[in-house]
This record gives structure tokens, C-alpha cells and sequence, in this order.
């Protein structure tokens, strides 16, 4: 990891996490993900290892370790498993919001015992009344979930609002990744609604929850480019062209070279602004640029890890192909690149 | 053809061609809308398939004798752009029957082995597959393995072609099998009907993409092949492959325009929408650039595909013009997808449109019939070597 | 030139012009040797104008009744790549004289006004410059401030114009100036002789490159000019200025060509040094393949190149079509001029070779005569406005 | 800076060095650049500073202070200029060499009472009996140097040698960079030397140096790229153009978001990279990893910089032109940053 700073709790919580992944996750993720179906006992898993409450703060129902070692364990799931990382990321951003809120059904999220799914500003979910309108395209998790937990808009400001899941219209996607975390287009008609927060403990509550998204899934990014570089050296070890290995091809390894110097930059990029947030600092500035750097990361890996398999890269048997289509469908979500590029441009120059 | 007739003059269409580009496109309006489906479905097209046969699109690239329309490389580049911006899984089966099987069979086979099969391929009543690669030789083909022994007067045939497209579908074969043990020169070509006994279909690979089209292994168990199946001179059949697949790479690069402009239409199309009381376009800056370097490479390795289509109808050697063509648009038609997904966001990614398609399609491009550095080589070879 | 006349057939030069391209191809060998000298000595290559001058390439883009060649656009875009891969200082200086300055005077100019400067034009006895940039309008011409006071059968002009390229060696300027306060509809062009009185040549520019090239400050005092050196009507100076500017783009895309094409050579002699016994290349994969892109891409890009110039010789519209050649080409250029430096390495960088040259004149084509970011926003209107 | 990390100590000397480079470096880099005049002020100073003596063990008898700070300073220096950020690089580089080797000269050499340059191993310098043959194309400072510290060719196995510059052929150079730096072409007919250090030894002192040159060089164009966003950012807040500022262009600051995140993993690289080295570890493959970074980094940014001045970063007068060339020149030192790669290869992947 050249890490460095890692405690030894931490590191002890990773080596847990670690050894989940290579269990439990690992031998499934092709499978499931290949016949759409849900991660449920990884998801059972993760709520057992205690992972959605591992970055909620102590005073507010959680185990205080921060976002540092939350991070981490995205990376290692999400080298294995990008929808089982954004089912995750889902559930700690959820649980965070709900944290900050002082919601009473924090305590179920953060155990696992209801499966959440956040459904963020950028869908523009409108608040009426008691009742939300409107539509998300694409919610990975919701399928299955049994609550949702929305960043609303009420009449231009932001409120935090739980939807029980079977109060909307939930239409399974076959999107392009995440397709064992249940994706699914989420229809509010009129669905009655819970405010959990308004002005700006919301506002905290759902930047905080914003934060963890950024982080979380530019963690998992990290670790599915670190997941096809691995692939892809293996199979550039074994592979004989030109009778010699792949790897002994110069355009075949400076490639991996480059991959690996993206995706250990975007890791450094995570991990700092993890550290910034558990040390109450802004970090949403930083954890976009890591969020951004991570996913071109991702993308590139995998893309040159596919190139480098040849014909098996396009099959689903070497899971590089997941990979791509699981970092590509992270860009689109939480507001999509594009929309922290634009946040970047004013925090960082104020344009 | 002849050498001196121009074809293209000033990059723009003779009306002939013009005239066969809007029919083409008529056609793929027409017959290849549920290209979605055939997707998730994993679904071959075979309606779309028939309905190219009865216009005549499955005999582009064989001469008039042989029942052809002998309209040459350049009309197929143009036909497949149309074909491939609908459907890709429909335009490589009509890639591989017309660029390289039928391309194939009228330059290097004989006169009665034309007669023997182009009656067939012509109007589609058998689809071509090209079996070259093998699990242990893909960008390195003359590593092949697969083997033909003479026994007599036929040939005795073990071994198992993979990544074979149309290969679930196809009735003939062009099969590389090795009669020798020179690199090289110990390669053969061979014509090898589906219903020879030995020969067997395969696992049915699960892909990314272009899940429309079967992409199979085909094994070739004590297959007795005629002697005069045999594709020209014993030895001369890798010169044969790589000749072919020059032709083949302007097939999978008229595949990439096809996507690069699907996509790009999806993009502007979703820029499009948004404009300001006065008409004028106020999506993102960087979104329309992007739009801006898209369009202006997709119009330039058209030219490129083209020029080396233009070449090869001539009968000019065209090795490092096709790989310039099939490198550019097979990389510029990933960009575009990935363009397409980012700027169409949670709607580029949750099928609810096809850009997510596009994606998975496009990958494809840069791998078969010759991977991009493969390309790369061939160009930087023609430039060092004189 | 007819409109149906074809220029370039199936890709390739007519004969009449692959002769033209060789003859100042010999031009270039033979007057620009000393491109590193006036490099780096920050002198203008007179001796290369004046040559070019008697061979007639300053006048390429005038009509046979005025003294011109005639050749068109296509005929000087040929010859521009071929200069600039020598000597892009030169090379300026010939494109802003007849890409800018004779187009301009050929396409608005009265009669009177041809008859007038011409004569001195087309022999290069005056070198013209294009005076639209000022210090506060670079990308945004339209802000321009430069005035223009009708005073009887004469203007007062007083104002600054800033990047002139050639300012300090031209005898005529064409001066666009505001005789209005409306944005666009304010401004008009005009012919000033670098004699009138109150024409001043000011700062002159240090440079990155292209310092053989003269750019200078060009100031303008109480100049008085007679109103009959006002070109067209009152107020469609702005209209002049954009067509204008449609071919000079052709021929910084050229330019970029030209030097993109001098980057590919040198990266293909240093590495078609290393090879082994048998003459195989032996250099490093990587660094093979990006000559690989390179080459592709510039084949390409002139193409799109051609394309808009032919189309402006048959007199049809060609914005789009310029700014994908100049966007495209012009960037083209600045990659292979890195990739030049970053392969031959300390003989890249250390000016041992001419890439370090390179290097610092390509950057200048992705800014002048509408930077990238402009001809990206051209090319995407034509795209999102129908 | 977002490092979190400094000590006092260390922040201490970066704000000197920032001063320094504030007072006495900026006012003069661009005249210095555009007239190759030689830094010879401004390299006293740094001697002032104690910079050279400051990362090297102090039982060699240097500061002790490890390459983190000198990275920094490196850093500093190379956002106002490339030139003398590279004569700290060369002159550290000879003064660790020469510290490993236990030579006399290092005490002059890190106090700055004699200018040295480093003739690195790439150039193939071969020595034969006692003296030396070849020639180094371009070697900044070599033009105003004292000695030169060769890593030279002993028949296959690597000498570190001294030679006094006065014993070899130097020819000044019109270099694309450097150019107040005294970049020269040094020729070696048989120039006569003294051996400082041989075997294992001089393998150990060439790699420090060599970690030393990646590391300084990567640092240098995190400052240039650093100073290149400032530049691009000033400007395009002043510019106005289509009725608003450039700043105001989202396709403008979008950029610069882009350089922003380039330069930023660059840092977390260098920072990363001089850590592990200060905590002894070996910082081959981060140092290099992060050399290829910078350079990537400051290159994009200077090009998108020159870019956002148009026509005016075109000239000498707004120093981006000036951080473009020195960036592109940086990158085909120590071997170039294709040499690094194929390091990396083999490091990395075992290619």
C-alpha cells in the first residue's frame, strides 16, 4: 500500500476486511454479477464486520474511526466487487446523513439491519408538502432496499427525507455496472415521506454524506485499477507472444507502468483527503480531485487491462470487463465528473 | 474497377455512391431496430442477416462473374458505417462474410472452388466465418497450431479455432491450419464446410459486447478436408491471412466510424436540447469541445479509411494505410462512446439509452482482427523499413 | 478554378500540383538552411522571401488578371506545409501575405483598390500584414477599439493593434478599425500604407519561437486615410475579417502539418538508426508506436486539411471544415514536437538537433489566427445550430 | 501546500527558502533566463541557506535534515525558476555522492564554496586507466562548474570519479532549458581524474544521487506547474473577453481544475517518495514514479497556461513559455523519463 500511517488498529481492521474479500467476495462477484443477482450475504457481511458504522463519529451511534480506514476497505472490496463497494458507500452515506440528523433509524442503517439507499441533490427530488416528487435514473442498491434516504429540495433549500422503498416505483435497470447491487430507476408519485432534517443540520448532514461518496468511490476505483493492473500482469506473465511473455513487451508494460502511476496518485489523492476530513478539515475539495483522479484511473486500468488480455479481456471471465463498466458507470454517479469539475472550479478559483 | 475510374473526387461521394449510402441506411432503419434487444437478449439478427441478403448487401466485394455487385471496398466501408451506427452485431457478420470471407475466396481461390461456394455466399444461404486465431496465437498468428496432415487426397484436419465470430452461424469456413512446420510457411489455407463430420461448434463465449453476434470456438476433430479445398499453394496461407486482413481491418474501421458517429449523435443530440430563448447552445463548454474534437477526428479517419479502400481496389498494397485507418477509428470510437456515457450521465449508464451499449460494442474495435499495436507495428514498420 | 474541376482524385495530387509541391520542396532545401540562424539570431529571413518571391509563391492565391498564379487555396496550402517544414518564420510570413493579405485584397477589394497594390503585392515588392488583434482582443475580435472618424473624403484612425505578424517588414496593413459602436456592425477594414503619416511600428515581441518572424505592436496617430481605402461598405468589416480569417486558418494548418511533419522525420531517422544485423528495427516499442500515431494522425489531418481548402476554392463555405483542420493539426503539431524532444532526448532538448525548434515554434499555431478553444466553439455551433 | 505533515523544523527552513526565493530569486529569473546569464547570486544564496549540506546525514557532516525539506525547497525554488532549481539538484547530487564516498571534496561541495556538477551514468562516460572519455551532451551548470562528479563506466561496473571542469571540454550551450544555469556540452579527451569511490560503494553513492536528481527534479516541477496555475489563473481573472473574464470561461478554469489535480498528485508522489527514502527505505521506483508525474504535470500545466495568456504567453514576459521549456527539458535529464520507465518495469512488474 506505501502507505506509511496506518495504526495498528487500523491495519487490523484492514487485514479483517482483507481477508472478507478474498472469502466471501471474491469467489462470487463474476457470477452475481453476470446473472444480476444481489450480493445479499456480502452485504450481510460487511454489516457484520461492522463497516457501516466504522466512520460515523462515537457521540452520534457510531465506531469514531473516521473515514481513513472506510476508505481503505472500499479500496479492498471495490478491487474485487465495485457493486458490493457501492452498496457500501451507500449505506455509510445514509447512515452518516442520519447520524448528523439524530435520526432514530440511524442505528438499524449503521447495523445493516435495513438496507438504505441514498438518492443524492443532484436528482432533484422535490419536496410537496409531505410528499416527494420526481425521478432517479439510477440507484444502485434501491432495488433491494428498504428505505431511502433523500437530499430533497424544498423550495431551493436542501432537507433530508426517509421514503420507506416500497412507498415508490423501483424499475430494475440493466445498467452498465453495479449490476449485483440491485441498480434501479426510483419513481417518486407523490410518495409520503419522513423529514429528517432541515436547514442546515441537512445541509451537514448531506455535504457530510456527499463527502463520503466521493471518497468511498474513489476508493473503490482505486482498487479496481489496482484489481486489473494485477489481472492484468498475470495474464502478461503467462501469455506468449512472439515467443516471449507479454510482459517482456515494452508497449505491453510501460502500459501497466502508467496505470500503476495513476492509480497509486489517486490513492495518495484519497487517502489525504480522508486523513483531512478525520482531522475536521474541508475536505470536499479534496475529496472530488481524488474522486475524479480515481475513476480515470480506474478506467484507464481497466481499458488497458482488457487491451492487454486481447479476446479473454472482452469475456466476462477475467472480470477486467466489470471493472470497466463498474468505473464508467461511477462517473455518472453523485452528480456525475462533470458536476465536481464545475464545484472544483469555484472552491479551488473561485469561478 | 479501373485504375483510372475516380471514386472519391474532392472527399466527396460519387452519386452513385451517395445514392447506395442512403439505401443502406434505409435498410438500417429498417430492419435493425431491435438491436437493443439482440443485445440483451444475446440474440443473433437473423431477420436483419436475411434482409441484407435479399438487398444485396452480402455480395459487395464479389465480382459480377461470380454473382457479386463488385462494388468494391469502398461502397462495403461505406455500407458498414451505416450498418454498424445501428447495429454492430449485425455489421461484423456482414464484415467478416463480405471483408473477409468473400474478399478472400474471390482473390485467392480457384475458379471451380468460386463456383462451388459463391453461388451460396452471394445471397447468403451460407454465412462465412475466417478462423485464424487460437487460444495460444492471437496477435501472434503464425503461432498457430491447429493441424492439417495430407492423407491422400484429403487433408486430416485437429485442432480448435477461437473467438471464431458468426461461428455458431457460419457453413463455410476458411480455416489456417498448419502443413508444415516453418513459422511461416508451414501455414495452409483450407475451405471447410460445417457439415464435414469432425467438425464441432464449441463454447459460445460470454462478451462485453456485441453480444448479438456468436463468438465461438471451433474445433476441428479428424476432419477430412478434400485436397482441392486447399486455398491455393501448400504454404502460401499466411500470406493469404495477413492479405485478407487487410481488407478485414477496413471492415472493423468502417465498424468504429459507425460507432464514433452514433455516439457523437447521441452527444449532440443531448447538447442540442439545450439552448437559450434565442436558439443559441448553452451546454458546457468542455461538453461541446469535446463534441468539436470528436467530429473533426471522425470526418478524418473516414478520409483514412477510404483512401486505403481506394487503394485496395486498385490492387495496390494498402498494409499501412488499412492500419492507420483501423487504429484511428477503433480508438476514436471507444473515445466517443466513453465521451457519450460521461455527458449523457446517469442516462448514459442506466440503459435508458444506448450509450451504455456503445461502450461495450465499441471495446471490440481495438482488439480483433488485429489489436491496436499490432497496427502500430504494421505503420511503424512501413516507416523503418524502407 | 471551376467548380467542377476536380483537384485532388482518389487522395491524390494531380500531377500539376505533385510537380508544384516538388518544386518548392526544392525552394525549401535550397533558401531555408538557415532556419537556426534566424532562429537564433532573431532575424527575418529576407533572403527567403525575396527568393520565394521570384519563384512566385507570393502570389498563389491571385487571380491571373492581377498578376496572381491563380492556384487557389488547395495550391498554397501544398506549398505552405513544405516551407514551414523547414523554416516556420519564413513560412508565416508567406502564409499571412497570401492566405490573409492577397485573399483578402482578391475576394473584397475594388477594382481600383487590385489595381492600386497588386502590382506591388504579387512580386513581393510590399509584404502585407493583417492588423486585427489589439491588446485588449485577442480571441474576442469583436472587442476591438482601434478607431476610425470619417473627416470628409477621409478617416482619422488612432488606436494600437497588437501581434502583427510581419509588422515591422510590411508596407501595407489591412486594418480593421471601429467606424461604429456596434459591436459587430462597427467595424470596418481598411488599406493603410505603412507610409502614411502617424503609422508607427512599436514594440516588437520576445518570443518563444518563431523568431525569425517579426511580430510587433503596430500604432497607429491621427492617420489619415483616404476614404477610398476603405474596403467594402462602412460596417462589414467584421463579415471580411471572419472569411478572412477562414483561410488563414488553412494555412496555419498547414503550417502545423508542415512542422508535425518535420517532428515525425526526425523521430523516424533517430529511430531508423537502430536496428540490428538484419536491419530490423530495434528501437524501444513505445517510442515506435508514437511515430506510428504520429504518421497516422498527419495523413489524416491533411486530408481534413484539403478538404476545406478545396472547398473555399469552389467559393463554398468552409468554417467548420478550416477549424477542424486548424484545431486538429495545429495540436498534432505541438504532440510531435514533445514527443521529438522527449525521443531524441538530451540531443532533443540540448540544440543539437532542430526539436528544441520545433518545440517552440509549433506552440504558437494553437494560438494565433483563433485559438483552439474558438475553432472548437466553430465547429460545435455548426453542429448544435442548425 | 495540504501535506499536513511538516515538522517545525522543516517548516521553519521552507519559510525561509520562500523568502529567499521571494526576494531574491523572482525579481530577477526572467531577465537571467531570456539573456543565459548565470544564477551565479542566487547560487551563493542557496549555499547561504545551507541548502546543499541540508539533506545529507549529518555523520557524513550534513544537516541531517533528509530529502523531505529538500524537496520542498526544491519545489519553491523551481516555481520561479527551473535553472536554479537545478543547480541545487546537481549540487546535492554531488555533495551526497561524494558524502557516501567519504571524499574531501564533499565539505566544499555542500557548503558551496566550489560549484559541482553531476554527470550521471546515462551518459556512458567510460574510464580507462586514470583518466576519462566521452562526452555528456547536456549537463546544467557544467559551464560555470569547479568539478564535475562523474558516474563513469569502469568496464562494466560504475566508478564515481572527480574531474576538475577545467580538465574537459565544455561548449555552452543554446539548450532548450536551463538557460541560466550554464548549460554546457562536456567533452572528456582523456581528461584526467581522480577515482573517489569504486564497487559497491560508488554503486550506493551513484544510486543516492540518482534518487537525489528524480526526486529534486519531480519537486522542481511541482513548483513550476504550481507557478504555471497562479500565472494562468491571474491572467484569466484580469482577461476580459466575450463580456466577462476568462475565468469566467467554464472550458478556461476547467482546465485549470485539470492542471490542479495533476499537480497535486504530483506532490502526494514527491512527498510520498522522500518519506519513504528519509525513512530509509528504498525510494527507487517512488522517486521515479514521481519524477515522471511531475514532469507530466508541468508540462500540462505551463502548455494550458501558455494557452489561457494566448498571445501574451507566447512572450518572455509572463514566465510560462519559460516553465514549458524548462519542464521539457527536465524530462530528457537523468536519463530521460523513458529510462525511468523501463526502471519501473523492471521494479514494478519483474519485466
Amino acid at each position: 500500500m506505501h502507505n506509511l500511517q496506518f495504526t495498528d488498529d487500523q491495519t487490523l481492521i484492514l487485514d479483517t476486511v482483507a481477508k472478507f474479500v478474498a472469502d466471501a467476495v471474491a469467489p462470487h462477484a463474476q457470477e452475481r454479477d453476470e446473472h444480476r443477482t444481489f450480493a445479499r450475504d456480502e452485504f450481510a457481511g460487511l454489516a457484520e464486520l461492522g463497516l457501516f458504522a466504522m466512520p460515523i463519529a462515537e457521540d452520534r451511534g457510531g465506531a469514531g474511526m473516521g473515514l481513513l480506514p472506510f476508505a481503505a476497505s472500499c479500496e479492498e472490496i471495490g478491487a474485487r466487487s465495485g457493486s458490493l463497494a457501492r452498496l457500501l458507500v451507500g449505506q455509510v452515506q445514509c447512515a452518516t446523513a442520519l447520524a448528523h440528523a439524530g435520526s432514530d433509524a440511524m442505528g438499524d442503517v449503521a447495523a445493516g439491519g435495513k438496507l438504505a439507499a441514498w438518492i443524492g441533490r443532484e436528482h432533484g427530488i422535490a419536496l410537496r408538502g409531505s410528499s416527494l416528487s420526481g425521478k432517479a435514473e439510477l440507484v444502485p442498491g434501491a432495488g433491494e432496499a428498504d428505505l431511502l434516504v433523500v437530499a430533497a429540495n424544498d423550495g431551493g433549500k436542501t432537507v433530508l427525507v426517509i421514503v420507506e422503498a416500497s412507498a415508490t416505483k423501483r424499475t430494475a435497470l440493466r445498467a452498465l455496472g453495479f449490476q449485483s447491487a440491485a441498480p434501479a430507476r426510483v419513481e417518486f408519485g407523490s410518495s409520503a415521506c419522513v423529514v429528517a432534517a432541515e436547514g442546515s443540520t441537512a445541509e451537514a448532514a448531506v455535504r457530510a454524506a456527499e463527502t463520503v461518496a466521493f471518497l468511498g468511490s474513489a476508493a473503490a476505483c482505486v482498487g479496481a485499477g489496482r484489481a486489473s493492473i494485477v489481472a492484468a500482469r498475470a495474464h502478461a506473465s503467462e501469455r506468449i507472444a512472439f515467443g516471449k511473455p507479454l510482459l517482456g513487451q515494452q508497449a505491453v508494460v510501460r502500459k501497466l507502468v502508467e496505470c500503476q502511476r495513476a492509480v497509486d496518485a489517486a490513492r495518495h489523492l484519497v487517502f489525504h483527503a480522508a486523513r483531512l476530513a478525520d482531522l475536521g478539515e474541508l475536505a470536499e475539495a479534496a475529496s472530488m480531485q481524488a474522486r475524479i483522479a480515481a475513476v480515470d484511473a480506474a478506467v484507464l486500468a481497466a481499458d488497458e487491462a482488457i487491451q492487454i488480455h486481447g479476446g479473454f479481456g472482452y469475456t466476462v471471465e477475467y472480470h477486467v470487463e466489470r471493472h470497466y463498466r463498474d468505473a464508467k458507470a461511477t462517473e455518472v454517479l453523485d452528480g456525475g465528473n462533470e458536476r465536481c469539475k464545475d464545484r472544483l472550479a469555484a472552491l479551488q478559483f473561485g469561478a | 474497377m479501373s485504375a483510372t475510374q475516380p471514386q472519391v473526387v474532392d472527399f466527396e461521394l460519387s452519386p452513385e455512391l451517395a445514392a447506395f449510402r442512403s439505401s443502406v441506411r434505409d435498410y438500417a432503419n429498417t430492419h435493425l431496430g431491435k438491436a437493443a434487444e439482440w443485445d440483451a437478449e444475446v440474440k443473433f439478427p437473423r431477420s436483419a442477416v436475411e434482409a441484407a441478403a435479399k438487398l444485396g448487401l452480402l455480395r459487395t466485394t464479389v465480382s459480377k462473374a461470380h454473382g457479386g455487385s463488385e462494388m468494391g471496398n469502398l461502397a462495403s466501408c461505406i455500407m458498414l458505417e451505416e450498418i454498424n451506427a445501428v447495429c454492430p452485431s449485425t455489421g461484423v457478420t456482414i464484415s467478416v462474410h463480405n471483408s473477409l470471407v468473400n474478399s478472400l475466396v474471390g482473390k485467392w481461390c480457384s475458379e471451380e472452388q468460386k463456383k462451388r461456394y459463391f453461388p451460396k455466399l452471394v445471397n447468403g444461404e451460407w454465412l462465412g466465418a475466417y478462423c485464424l486465431s487460437e487460444a495460444f496465437s492471437g496477435s501472434d498468428a503464425a503461432a498457430l497450431r491447429c493441424e492439417a496432415k495430407r492423407e491422400g487426397d484429403h487433408y486430416v484436419m485437429n485442432g480448435a479455432k477461437l473467438w471464431i465470430t458468426t461461428g455458431s452461424e457460419a457453413k463455410l469456413f476458411l480455416v489456417f491450419a498448419r502443413t508444415g512446420s516453418d513459422r511461416v510457411k508451414g501455414i495452409s489455407a483450407f475451405l471447410v464446410e460445417k457439415d464435414y463430420p469432425g467438425v464441432g461448434v464449441g463454447k459460445k463465449e460470454r462478451k462485453l459486447g456485441l453480444r448479438g453476434s456468436p463468438t465461438n470456438e471451433i474445433v476441428l476433430e479428424n476432419v477430412k478436408v478434400p485436397a482441392h479445398n486447399r486455398i491455393g499453394d501448400e504454404g502460401v496461407g499466411f500470406t493469404i491471412a495477413l492479405d485478407t486482413l487487410d481488407g478485414g481491418r477496413l471492415g472493423i474501421a468502417s465498424q468504429s466510424l459507425g460507432i464514433a458517429r452514433a455516439c457523437i449523435e447521441l452527444i449532440r443530440d443531448c447538447l442540442g436540447k439545450q439552448v437559450d430563448a434565442k436558439g443559441r447552445p448553452t451546454a458546457s463548454q468542455p461538453d461541446q469541445w469535446t463534441l468539436a474534437d470528436l467530429a473533426s477526428e471522425l470526418d478524418a479517419y473516414r478520409m483514412l479509411t477510404w483512401r486505403a479502400a481506394i487503394l485496395r481496389d486498385r490492387g495496390l498494397r494498402c498494409g499501412a494505410e488499412a492500419a492507420m485507418a483501423k487504429s484511428t477509428a477503433s480508438r476514436l470510437a471507444n473515445r466517443a462512446a466513453r465521451a457519450a456515457v460521461a455527458i449523457l450521465g446517469q442516462e448514459g449508464a442506466s440503459g435508458a439509452t444506448s450509450a451504455e451499449r456503445w461502450l461495450r460494442d465499441a471495446r471490440i474495435t481495438e482488439i480483433y482482427e488485429g489489436a491496436t499495436d499490432i497496427q502500430r507495428l504494421v505503420i511503424a514498420r512501413s516507416l523503418l523499413v524502407p
